[in-house]
């Protein structure tokens, strides 16, 4: 099985990327592959717990847990939350934050990449 | 190289993609990149399936989240779940490049 | 100042952002804005797709289905349900290759709307920019 | 003197459209204008306080707070807010939140309406 | 109808902006719509300038963010000010469309 | 795993989102990743303009004055003076006019750095993309 790591970096609600990065990443999950998720930008929106959850908005938070209980690894850009006024008391559990670093060394044993830019 | 290019726009990015050159190449059309898959503009094909030996997928979800069907799909693109996606970007390509 | 009218021009495509699904639901909110007015104001909406906008009026859309979001094609539907004119300018889909049956023109499946869906040429959208108070371009 | 009123949609950290707005209300103001402001979609970011401000990053809530103490009104979309899990406590003080109702009321006696839309 | 558009884009809207039509039309360039004031792409004006009966104004803050200066603006182009905005926008001109 | 090679391809233009800018700073993060890696392993980073995306790369950007934020020059400048290579495509340059001495291509107000900015063809970057292991696009 591969590992597959996933760098989501553009997106707020309303955009359907983030929505596309955890679909892929639960039917590489269901497939045995090891998922690496890396939420910089305006993807860092993950890292703040406590969304209503309105049927017009798409709502992730509980995909996330579920894609983290069965091993994957999800981490958002610290500064990038910061700068939105995210700090540590918000983050989902389970959640990491990290520097830029993580991404760029997962990137070392990693056998694929998907990174998602856009504006 | 093996590469899967991942298009999510219906504008844009189109001098980068027209000069991009694969030994191999996938084109998954994601998100609004659908369209390219199911509008004729002007009565013709999108230029984004002139991309010379290059194999086109859409995926489906985002297919029907937009209000099309397989039956409005251009005959040049297959038809892909998530589940696909996974296996064309880990057995069949090398790299990916989301443009 | 009486009624006030506004033109909501949606040309970009949905799901990308949520600005066209906003602007359905600005239009929306003119219905309830009255607690905010004087005595007399009101504000009258229309909402124009045009350009690539008009691929939000594509009938069909899966979205519930497929990412649990309601799709533009419903917000389209509430707003025609609540008397707000929706316009698809015709040049548009006539370039996209799209037929009027393609388009979501009334609201059935929400107990059916007195008006329905308008397809429009461009020079009636510019006559609508002309007549209205402000543009809200989307 | 007019009364102007801003709709911002776009926009988070990163895009300058907001920049663009509050500098916009900033000349208007200091010509004598009065100006409303509404946030929604991604601009709805102004209601979060306690934004680090990094060099990297415009910040603007001070901005944001001279404005309103020179009279400009500035009031966020409640659900947008809610959904990206911007709650009461989270706003600036003197930023209000409504629905969207009170940026269509504002269209009726405004002289001028700049809608800054966008992706 | 005395309308001000802005463009904020280097790319898109096109269409859209072709087609409108004004008796008094501005079109005032802002954050990356300041690039059709200095950028002459194939030795060629932006066809954003090439619209008829239309005055052009760019907004000198955007400008020099991106790292331009008065010496390479279109003469077609007027610079503006914030203010300048403003009152274009309050006296000039009756409507606004953001593109 | 060694070296791996890493090329960030910036295709769109600044200061309309924030991802050019997130290229330049992910791939000076380079530098710092040894924490997470093991022993011996390392990321090379390229960092690419091209379409767009050059527009970037113009030189004498003042965002520190007119809005008080980091120019993206000066992201380039800090690639530049940490030995991170910046390339800008020649052919997109010469679509939208652009000389090379309009382009940043030192680092001389930070101290100077001993690589400057590299004028290739687009086929030298296939060429790279061909090379390295990942492909970042933004």
């Amino acid at each position: 099985m591969a590992e597959l790591t996933l760098g989501v970096f553009p997106s707020l609600v309303g955009s359907m990327s983030l929505d596309f990065s955890f679909k892929l990443a639960e039917a590489a999950i269901a497939k045995g592959h090891k998922v690496n998720m890396w939420l910089s930008g305006n993807a860092v929106m993950m890292a703040k717990k406590g969304q209503k959850a309105f049927k017009d908005y798409s709502h992730l938070e509980k995909r996330m847990k579920e894609l983290m209980s069965k091993g994957m690894e999800i981490t958002v850009c610290e500064a990038c939350a910061e700068a939105r006024g995210y700090h540590k008391e918000d983050v989902p559990e389970g959640m990491k934050r990290a520097s830029m670093d993580w991404y760029l060394a997962k990137t070392v044993k990693t056998d694929r990449l998907l990174h998602i830019g856009g504006e | 190289m093996k590469l899967a290019v991942f298009l999510s726009d219906l504008r844009r990015t189109e001098d980068t993609y027209e000069r991009l050159k694969a030994e191999k190449l996938g084109v998954i059309l994601v998100e609004n990149g659908i369209y390219h898959a199911v509008i004729k503009e002007g009565g013709k094909d999108s230029p984004v399936l002139s991309k010379a030996g290059a194999t086109f997928y859409a995926l489906t979800d985002d297919l029907e989240t937009r209000g099309y069907t397989a039956a409005n799909v251009n005959p040049k693109v297959k038809l892909v779940s998530y589940g696909d996606i996974v296996d064309l970007i880990t057995n069949e390509y090398e790299k990916t490049a989301w443009l | 100042m009486g009624a006030v009218k506004l033109l909501f021009v949606v040309q970009r495509p949905p799901y990308k952002s949520e600005n066209p699904r906003l602007a359905l639901t600005h239009a929306l909110a003119s219905q309830t804005a009255e607690i905010y007015m004087d005595e007399g104001d009101s504000v009258v909406p229309t909402v124009a797709f045009v350009g690539d906008g008009v691929l939000n009026a594509v009938k069909g859309q899966q979205a519930m289905k497929t990412y649990g979001v309601t799709s533009t094609e419903s917000h389209i539907k509430g707003c025609l349900m609540t008397d707000v004119p929706i316009w698809v300018c015709k040049e548009d889909m006539e370039r996209l290759g799209l037929k009027e049956d393609q388009i979501v023109s009334d609201a059935e499946d929400m107990g059916g709307a007195d008006i329905s869906t308008k397809f429009v040429s461009f020079a009636e959208i510019q006559k609508e920019m002309e007549s209205v108070k402000h543009l809200l371009f989307f």
